[in-house]
C-alpha cells in the first residue's frame, strides 16, 4: 500500500460529506449537519499534512492510479498525482477550507435548516473538486474538479435563491467560466489526441513534441481557459457580480482558491507554457493590464466586498504576470500567500458588516475597532499583507519576488515593471481605505465579539500572513526554484510603495474634497462599464435571436421545423385538392347532366298531336321505300 | 431463443394486460412490470449464452434465424451486439420506470400499459433485427402505440399532435420500405438478410441513394433538424410515461438505425454523405440549444434540448472515426437517462401544479427540497457536467471531431456552452425564486424517487466509471468501423 | 294493253293510300282525319283484290272483307271516341287533345 | 270474256281523283259525299276484275253502312260556319312538307312502272270460290274477325255513353 494510496483519502472525505448532506434522503438536525459539514472540511486537511511532511522530507513524485481502460487506439488512465506544486497548493487549500467552513458554521446560524444543509453540501462539493483539480495526475479528473467548481460557484452564487440579482449572478459567472471551459477542454483533448493517453506526464512532453502550430494554438487554448476561470480582464465581469453570494463563499471559491486555479493550471503546463514565447508574452501583458486596472477599479468602490473582489482580480494578474515571466514557482507562492491574506480579509470583513446591519458598503464599516476589536486589527493585518508592508508580511515577499522577475526580464521586462509598480501603489491605497474607515470613532458603539467558530478561524489565518512571511523564499526554493533579487534601489522603490498608497487612501477617507469625487466616480466603480459593453455586444443579440426563432416576434416559431411542414400543406393544396373532384367521375356527371337535357329536348317529340305522327309515319314509310328502291327493286 | 423471448414477451404481455385490467386493484400495473422483468432477464440470459457459432462477425453475442419462407427469402433472424444489447437493456429499465411513474393513471389503465409493453416490444425489435423486412415491420410498429398514448392520455390538442407525429414518421419510412425493396429486388436471389446484403457490393451510386432512403426515416427519428416539427409537439402533449418512451426508445432507433446501418451496408455511400451528415448534426446541435433558451414551456425546452443532444449523436455516428462513433454510443444511452428523468420529474410537478408554464413555476427549493436535488442532478447531466455520462459522450464526440475538422468541434463547444444558457434558465424558472402560489406542493413519494435514483444512478455511474459502458460498446463500434476505413 | 292491269291498279292503290295519307297530315279537324284513315284503308282493299283478281285466287277478295271488318270497328270506335270527346275539347283541332289525362 | 282491265284502272283512277277530292273539302258533308262517290267507282272497278262479290259488298257495306254511319253522326253536330271559315284557313298552311313526302311514297312506285313484269289478264273468281275459301281454310280468321266486331261495338257503346244521362 504505497504512501501515495493517501492521496486517494484527501478528496473522500469531502465528497462524503456533499452525498450525505445533499443527495442523503435521512433527515438531520442542525448540530447534525454542522458536526458533518466539519468533519468533511477538516478531515482532507488532517490528511494532507502528513502528506505535505512526508513531501517535505523526501522526493514526492508520485502517482496513484485509480483505474485505466483502452478507448480504440488510446488508454485512458486516471490516476492522483503528488509533487511539490500539488502538496503545496493542496495543504493551503484544505487549509483555507476547514478555517472557511469553520467561520460559516456561526457566519450561517441564523439561516434554516434546508438552506444550511444545502449549504454545507455545496460547500464540501466545493472543497473535494478543488483537491480534485489540485492532486490531479490525468486531464479527466483535472478537468472533472475544474468544472464542478464552476457548478458549485453557480449553487452557492444563486444560495439566496429568492434574490433575482443573486440567481443572474450566478447564470452570468457560470456562463462565462463555461466559455473558458470549453476552451481548456478543447487544449486538452488536443493534448489527448497528440499523447494518446490522458496522464499530464505524457500530456506535456507529447504537447511539446508536436509542431508549432498546434503548440501555440493548445498554449492560447490554455491561457483563455485559465483566464476566463480567474476573471482576467476580457472575462473578468462575472466576479465582482458573484459577491451576491454568502460572504464565506466569497471567502473561499471567489478569491482563495477557485478563482486562482487559472493559475494553477497555468504553472501546472507551464514547461509545455514556455515553449510558446508569444503565448507567455501575451500572459506577463494580460496579468500586468488585468493587475493595473483591478487595483483602479478597486480604489473607487463603495461596497467592500466588491472592492476586494476588485482586488482579487488584480492579485492574480501579479500571479499570471509571474507566470508570463517564466516563474511560476514565484506565483504559486504568490498564490498561497494571497489565498491567506485574502480569505481573511474576507472572513473579517463578513464579520464586521453582519453585525452592521448586514450591509456590505465600507461605511458600514466605521468604528469598527471598537465594535469588532478583533475582526478589525485581523482585516488590518491582511490588508498590509495585501498592500505590501515590507519585511513584516508575507505579501511584500511575493510581490517583491514578482516585482523582481519583471524588472530582471529584459526591457520588456521593465515596462510591465512599471505598470505593476503602480498597481502596487494602488493596491496599497485600496487596502488602507476600509482600514482608515474603521478608525472614524462612532457613539455608542459597544464591543462585542464573535463566537469561537468566528474568531478562530481568523486568529488562525492572522497569524498565517506573518508566519507565511519567512517562508515565501523556501517555499519557492521547494519547488525547485530561486528567487530572483534586482539591484537594492529598485527593491526600496518596491518597498516605498505601499506607504505611498497609505498616504493616497488617507487623502481619500479625511479630505472631504477628494472622498467626494472618489464617491461620484461612477463610472470608474462600474468597472468603465466592460459589464455593459458585453451586455449589449453579446447578450441581447443573443436574446433577439431566440426571440425571433421562437417566434415571440410575430415570426413564425421554430422555423426549420416548420418551413417543410407548410411546404407539405402547400403541396397537398396545389396537387391534391384539385385533384380531389376526381376528374373521371366529373366527366361522367357531364354526361349524366346532357342526357338529362337530350331528354328535354326528346320530350317535345311526343307532342300528343296525331297530325305530327302522322307525319312521322310518313317520313318513315318513305325512306323505307327509298330503301327498298334503292337496294332490291331496281 | 431467449433474443425472440425479448419482443414477444412484451408483445403478448401487452395483448394480456388488457385482460388483466379487469381483475383490478392495479392488477395489470404488477403484470406489465413482472412481463418487462422477465424480459430483463432473457435479456441477460441472451447476452451471457456464449457467442452464437454461425454469427458473420465478433462482435455478436447471441443470434436467432429461422427460415420460415425460404422461397420468398423471409426469415426471422435477431442479432444482438453489444450496442443493441445496451439498448435493449436501457429500453426495458425505461418501460418499468413508466409503468411505475404512471400509478395514478385510471383511464382505460389496461390499454395504457398495453400500449407500453408493445412500445418496448416494438423498439426491441428495432434495435435486434437484422432483417431488414422485420427491421422495417418494427420500425412502422413503433408509431402505433405512441401515436395512442399520445392521443388518448395526452393533454392539450392531442389528436392533432399525435397525427402530426404518426404523418410524419410514417411517411418518413417510406424512403426505407423503398430501400429496402429495392435491395432485396436486384439481390441476386431474393432475400432480406442485412448480412448478405453487406457482402453484396451495391454499386456506389446506388448505395448514396439507398442510405438516403435509410436515413430519410433515421433523421426524421433522430430528430434531425428540418424534419424535427413533430419531436416538441409530441412531447409536450404526451402523458409522463409517453415522453419518457418517445426520448427513452424512439429517439434512439433512429441513433441507433444510423450506426448499424450505413457503415455495414452503405461504406462508399457513408463517404459521400457523412459530410452532410456533419454540417446537419452542427447545424442541429446550435439551432436546438438556441431554440430550447427561448421556449416558455417545460416540456417543450426539454424536447429541444433531446434535439440539441441527438445531433451531437449524429456528428458523432457521420464522423466515422473511433472516438466519435463511441462517443455517440455513450450519449445515446446517457440521453436516454436524462432526458427520461428530466421529463419524469416534469412530469410529476405537472400532476402535482397542473401547469408546464415556467412563468408560473418557481420557488421549488422551499417547498419540495428533494425534488430541488433531483432537479438539481439532472440539471448538471443536461449541461454535460463532467461526472455524468453526458459529458463521455460529448467529451469523445469532441475529441473525433477535432480528428475530423476543427470548424465543427468548434461548433460542439459553442453547444456546450449555449447548454449552459438553457439549463440555468430551466433550473432557474422551477427551482429558485420565490416560490408562486401554484407550487406549494408535497415532496416526491418513493414511487417517484426510486425511478429518480435508478436513473440518477445510471447517469453518475457511467459518468464516474464509464468503462462500464465502453468495454460493452467497444466490439460494436469495431465492427461498424471496419468497413469504413478512410481510404 | 290489258297485261298492264296489275302494275297500274297497284299504282292506284300506292295514290289512294298516299292520298289517305295526306289528307291525314293535313286536315286538324277529327272527322276529317277518320275520314283520312278510312281512304287510306281504301288503298290495300284495292291491291288485295287486284292480285286476287290477277291470280285468281279468292284470297284476295277474303282479305278485302278483313279490310271491310276492320274498317267499321275503326269507324265505330273512332266516332264513340269523337262524341266523348266533343263534350271537353274543341274537338274541330286534333292537337288540343294532346294530353292523355283531362 | 268480258272482263277489262282497262276499265278497271280507269275507274281506279276516278275513285282516286273523288277521294283526293273528298280531303280537300272544307265542309264535312261535302267531303263524306266526295268519299261515298269514290268508294263506288272503285267498286265498279271491283266488278270490272272480275270480283263481283268484293264490288258489291263495297257498296253495300262499306259506302252504303259505314259513311252512313259517318253522315249520320256529323248531322248530329251542327257544325256551323265558324267551324267552315276555320277550315278554309287551315287548308291553305302546312300543305307544302305532306304533299313532298307524299310524292316520296309515290315516286318508286312509279319509277317501278314500266319493269312491271307483271303482266296477263285480270281471272274472274266466283263467290262459291270466296266462300269455300272463307269457311274452310279462313274459318278461324272469320271467327277472330267477328269477335272484333263486337268488341267494337261494345267498346263504341262504352265510350259513347252519356255520362250519368246528363
Amino acid at each position: 500500500m504505497s504512501p501515495f494510496f493517501a492521496l486517494l483519502l484527501v478528496p473522500m472525505p469531502a465528497m462524503g460529506a456533499f452525498l450525505l448532506l445533499g443527495l442523503g434522503p435521512a433527515e438531520f438536525n442542525r448540530r447534525a449537519i454542522q458536526t458533518i459539514a466539519l468533519a468533511g472540511a477538516t478531515l482532507p486537511a488532517v490528511v494532507m499534512l502528513p502528506l505535505g511532511a512526508y513531501c517535505l522530507m523526501g522526493t514526492c513524485d508520485g502517482i496513484q492510479p485509480i483505474f485505466d481502460l483502452e478507448v480504440g487506439p488510446a488508454v485512458v488512465a486516471l490516476a492522483l498525482k503528488l509533487d511539490p506544486l500539488s502538496a503545496l497548493v493542496g495543504v493551503t487549500v484544505t487549509i483555507i477550507g476547514a478555517c472557511v467552513i469553520g467561520y460559516s458554521i456561526d457566519y450561517m446560524a441564523k439561516s434554516e435548516i434546508a438552506d444550511l444543509r444545502r449549504y454545507f453540501a455545496l460547500m464540501n462539493l466545493f472543497l473535494a473538486s478543488m483537491l480534485c483539480m489540485v492532486l490531479a495526475g490525468d486531464s479527466i479528473i483535472f478537468f472533472l474538479g475544474w468544472e464542478l467548481m464552476g457548478l458549485c460557484s453557480f449553487f452557492l452564487i444563486a444560495y439566496h435563491v429568492t434574490s433575482a440579482r443573486a440567481i443572474a449572478a450566478g447564470r452570468k459567472a457560470f456562463v462565462i467560466t463555461r466559455v473558458a471551459d470549453a476552451f481548456l477542454l478543447a487544449a486538452l483533448l488536443l493534448l489527448f489526441l497528440e499523447a494518446g493517453s490522458v496522464r499530464l506526464d505524457d500530456l506535456i512532453p507529447a504537447g511539446i513534441a508536436t509542431d508549432d502550430v498546434r503548440r501555440g494554438l493548445i498554449a492560447a487554448l490554455l491561457l483563455a481557459g485559465a483566464m476566463g476561470k480567474s476573471a482576467q480582464l476580457p472575462f473578468h465581469t462575472w466576479l465582482p457580480s458573484a459577491m451576491a453570494g454568502p460572504t464565506p463563499v466569497s471567502a473561499l471559491l471567489h478569491s482563495a482558491t477557485m478563482v486562482a486555479a487559472g493559475a494553477y493550471l497555468l504553472a501546472r503546463l507551464a514547461p509545455l507554457m514556455e515553449t510558446v514565447p508569444l503565448v507567455m508574452a501575451v500572459t506577463a501583458t494580460v496579468g500586468a493590464a488585468t493587475a493595473l486596472f483591478g487595483a483602479t477599479a478597486a480604489v473607487f468602490q463603495l461596497d467592500v466586498k466588491r472592492l476586494l473582489a476588485y482586488s482579487s482580480i488584480s492579485q492574480i494578474g501579479f500571479m499570471l504576470l509571474a507566470i508570463g515571466l517564466g516563474q511560476p514557482e514565484v506565483a504559486i507562492a504568490h498564490f498561497v500567500v494571497h489565498a491567506i491574506f485574502k480569505s481573511l480579509l474576507f472572513l473579517s470583513a463578513g464579520d464586521i458588516t453582519q453585525i452592521a446591519r448586514g450591509t456590505t458598503d465600507i461605511a458600514a464599516m466605521r468604528g469598527a475597532l471598537r465594535a469588532r476589536p478583533v475582526a478589525y486589527l485581523a482585516f488590518v493585518a491582511g490588508a498590509a499583507s495585501l498592500a505590501g508592508i515590507p519585511f513584516v508580511t508575507g505579501g511584500w515577499f511575493s510581490k517583491e519576488a514578482i516585482l523582481a522577475s519583471a524588472w530582471l526580464a529584459g526591457p520588456f521586462g521593465i515596462v510591465l515593471w512599471g505598470v505593476a509598480l503602480s498597481a502596487a501603489v494602488l493596491t496599497g491605497a485600496y487596502a488602507f481605505r476600509p482600514v482608515l474607515v474603521g478608525l472614524i470613532p462612532v457613539k455608542g458603539a459597544r464591543m462585542t465579539f464573535g463566537g469561537v467558530f468566528t474568531n478562530l478561524p481568523i486568529l488562525l489565518l492572522a497569524a498565517g500572513t506573518f508566519a507565511i512571511a519567512p517562508l515565501v523564499t523556501p517555499m519557492v526554493e521547494f519547488l525547485d526554484a530561486t528567487v530572483p533579487h534586482p539591484p537594492l534601489a529598485v527593491e526600496l522603490v518596491g518597498a516605498v510603495a505601499p506607504f505611498v498608497g497609505l498616504a493616497l487612501a488617507f487623502a481619500m477617507t479625511f479630505m472631504p474634497r477628494i472622498s467626494r469625487r472618489v464617491a461620484q466616480a461612477r463610472r470608474m466603480r462600474s468597472g468603465i462599464r466592460i459589464d455593459g459593453v458585453y451586455q449589449i455586444v453579446f447578450v441581447q443579440p443573443f436574446v433577439a435571436l431566440v426571440r425571433w426563432l421562437t417566434g415571440q416576434r410575430g415570426s413564425i416559431a421554430d422555423p426549420v421545423g416548420t418551413l417543410p411542414v407548410m411546404g407539405a400543406q402547400w403541396l397537398v393544396g396545389a396537387i391534391v385538392r384539385p385533384l380531389a373532384h376526381d376528374p373521371l367521375d366529373r366527366a361522367w356527371a357531364g354526361f349524366a347532366s346532357a342526357t338529362v337535357r337530350a331528354w328535354g329536348v326528346a320530350r317535345h317529340v311526343q307532342s300528343g298531336r296525331v297530325r305530327d305522327y302522322a307525319l312521322a309515319i310518313a317520313v318513315g314509310v318513305a325512306l323505307l321505300l327509298l330503301l327498298g328502291w334503292g337496294t332490291t327493286w331496281r | 431463443m431467449a433474443l425472440t423471448a425479448l419482443i414477444v414477451l412484451p408483445l403478448f404481455g401487452g395483448i394480456a394486460a388488457l385482460l388483466v385490467a379487469r381483475l383490478g386493484r392495479n392488477a395489470e400495473r404488477w403484470f406489465s412490470i413482472a412481463v418487462l422483468a422477465v424480459a430483463l432477464i432473457a435479456l441477460i440470459v441472451a447476452w451471457t449464452g456464449g457467442p452464437p457459432p454461425d454469427a458473420p462477425g465478433a462482435q455478436w453475442l447471441a443470434l436467432v434465424r429461422y427460415q420460415y419462407a425460404p422461397a420468398l427469402g423471409l426469415q426471422f433472424l435477431l442479432a444482438m451486439d453489444g450496442l443493441s444489447g445496451a439498448l435493449v437493456a436501457v429500453s426495458i429499465v425505461l418501460g418499468i420506470i413508466s409503468v411505475v411513474i404512471s400509478w395514478n393513471i385510471r383511464k382505460q389503465s389496461g390499454l395504457f400499459h398495453a400500449c407500453i409493453l408493445w412500445t418496448v416490444a416494438a423498439s426491441n425489435g428495432v434495435f435486434l433485427a437484422m432483417d431488414l423486412l422485420f427491421f422495417a415491420f418494427f420500425w412502422e410498429l413503433m408509431l402505433v402505440p405512441s401515436f395512442l398514448l399520445i392521443s388518448i392520455w395526452g393533454h392539450g390538442d392531442r389528436e392533432a399532435v399525435a397525427l402530426k407525429f404518426l404523418v410524419f414518421n410514417a411517411v418518413a419510412g417510406l424512403g426505407l420500405l423503398a430501400a429496402v425493396f429495392y435491395m432485396a429486388a436486384t439481390a441476386p436471389e431474393i432475400t432480406f438478410d442485412a448480412f448478405v446484403f453487406a457482402e453484396m457490393g451495391i454499386p456506389p451510386l446506388a448505395q448514396v441513394w439507398l442510405l438516403l432512403g435509410f436515413s430519410m426515416a433515421f433523421l426524421t427519428k433522430l430528430p434531425a433538424p428540418p424534419f424535427h416539427a413533430w419531436l416538441p409537439d409530441a412531447h409536450t402533449m404526451a402523458p409522463t410515461a409517453g415522453s419518457i418512451l418517445l426520448a427513452g426508445l424512439l429517439l434512439k432507433t433512429g441513433a441507433y438505425g444510423l450506426f448499424r446501418f450505413p457503415g455495414m451496408l452503405f461504406p462508399d455511400g457513408f463517404h459521400v454523405l457523412a459530410p452532410y451528415g456533419l454540417a446537419l448534426g452542427a447545424f442541429g446541435t446550435i439551432y436546438g440549444a438556441v431554440l430550447a433558451c427561448g421556449q416558455t414551456d417545460a416540456k417543450r425546452l426539454v424536447a429541444y434540448t433531446s434535439i440539441a443532444h441527438m445531433s451531437i449523436v449524429l456528428m458523432g455516428l457521420s464522423g466515422g472515426v473511433h472516438f466519435a462513433m463511441m462517443g455517440a454510443g455513450v450519449e445515446m444511452i446517457a440521453h436516454a437517462f436524462s432526458a427520461s428523468a428530466l421529463f419524469l420529474l416534469i412530469g410529476a410537478l405537472y400532476d402535482r401544479v397542473g401547469t408546464r408554464d415556467l412563468r408560473q413555476l418557481g420557488g421549488l427549493q422551499q417547498t419540495a427540497p428533494r425534488f430541488a436535488a433531483a432537479f438539481a442532478v439532472f440539471f448538471s447531466a443536461a449541461l454535460a457536467m463532467p461526472g455524468t455520462a453526458n459529458f463521455l459522450g460529448e467529451a469523445l464526440v469532441i475529441t473525433g471531431m477535432f480528428q475530423v475538422n476543427w470548424f465543427l468541434a468548434a461548433i460542439a463547444l459553442v453547444s456546450l456552452v449555449v447548454s449552459v444558457v438553457y439549463a440555468t434558465g430551466l433550473l432557474k424558472r422551477i427551482i429558485f425564486g420565490v416560490p408562486s402560489k401554484a407550487c406549494v406542493t408535497q415532496d416526491l413519494t418513493w414511487s417517484e424517487l426510486a425511478p429518480v435514483i435508478v436513473l440518477a444512478t445510471g447517469t453518475l455511474l457511467f459518468g464516474m466509471l464509464p468503462q462500464l459502458l465502453l468495454v460493452v460498446l467497444e466490439p460494436a463500434v469495431d465492427a461498424a468501423l471496419a468497413p469504413l476505413v478512410r481510404p | 294493253m290489258t297485261p298492264l292491269f296489275l302494275t297500274a291498279a297497284l299504282v292506284l292503290a300506292t295514290g289512294l293510300f298516299a292520298v289517305g295519307l295526306f289528307g291525314l297530315m293535313i286536315r286538324r279537324g277529327i272527322l276529317f282525319q277518320i275520314i283520312a284513315l278510312e281512304i287510306m284503308l281504301t288503298g290495300p282493299a284495292l291491291a288485295f283484290v287486284a292480285a286476287g283478281a290477277h291470280h285468281g285466287d279468292p284470297g284476295g277478295q277474303g282479305m278485302f272483307i278483313f279490310v271491310l271488318v276492320l274498317a267499321a270497328s275503326e269507324v265505330a270506335l273512332g266516332l264513340a271516341l269523337y262524341l266523348r270527346l266533343g263534350r271537353h275539347a274543341d274537338v274541330s283541332d286534333s292537337d288540343t287533345v294532346n294530353l292523355l289525362r283531362r | 270474256m268480258g272482263l277489262s282491265g282497262a276499265f278497271a284502272i280507269w275507274a281506279g283512277a276516278l275513285g282516286l281523283v273523288a277521294m283526293a277530292l273528298a280531303i280537300t273539302r272544307p265542309n264535312v258533308v261535302h267531303a263524306l259525299i266526295w268519299v261515298v262517290a269514290g268508294l263506288i267507282s272503285l267498286a265498279a272497278g271491283f266488278f270490272a276484275l272480275g270480283a263481283g262479290f268484293a264490288g258489291a259488298v263495297q257498296i253495300l257495306i262499306y259506302a252504303g253502312a259505314i259513311i252512313a254511319v259517318f253522315i249520320f253522326v256529323v248531322m248530329t253536330i251542327d257544325s256551323g260556319d265558324a267551324a267552315l271559315a276555320r277550315e278554309r284557313v287551315r287548308l291553305g298552311k302546312g300543305w307544302k312538307l305532306p304533299l313532298v313526302l307524299v310524292l316520296a311514297v309515290l315516286a318508286p312506285v312509279a319509277l317501278s312502272l314500266p319493269g312491271g313484269g307483271l303482266d296477263g289478264a285480270p281471272v274472274a273468281v266466283p263467290a262459291q270460290r270466296l266462300g269455300a275459301l272463307l269457311f274452310g281454310p279462313w274459318a278461324v280468321a272469320v271467327e277472330v274477325a267477328s269477335a272484333m266486331l263486337i268488341a267494337a261495338l261494345l267498346g263504341a257503346r262504352h265510350l259513347a255513353r252519356r255520362e250519368g244521362g246528363q
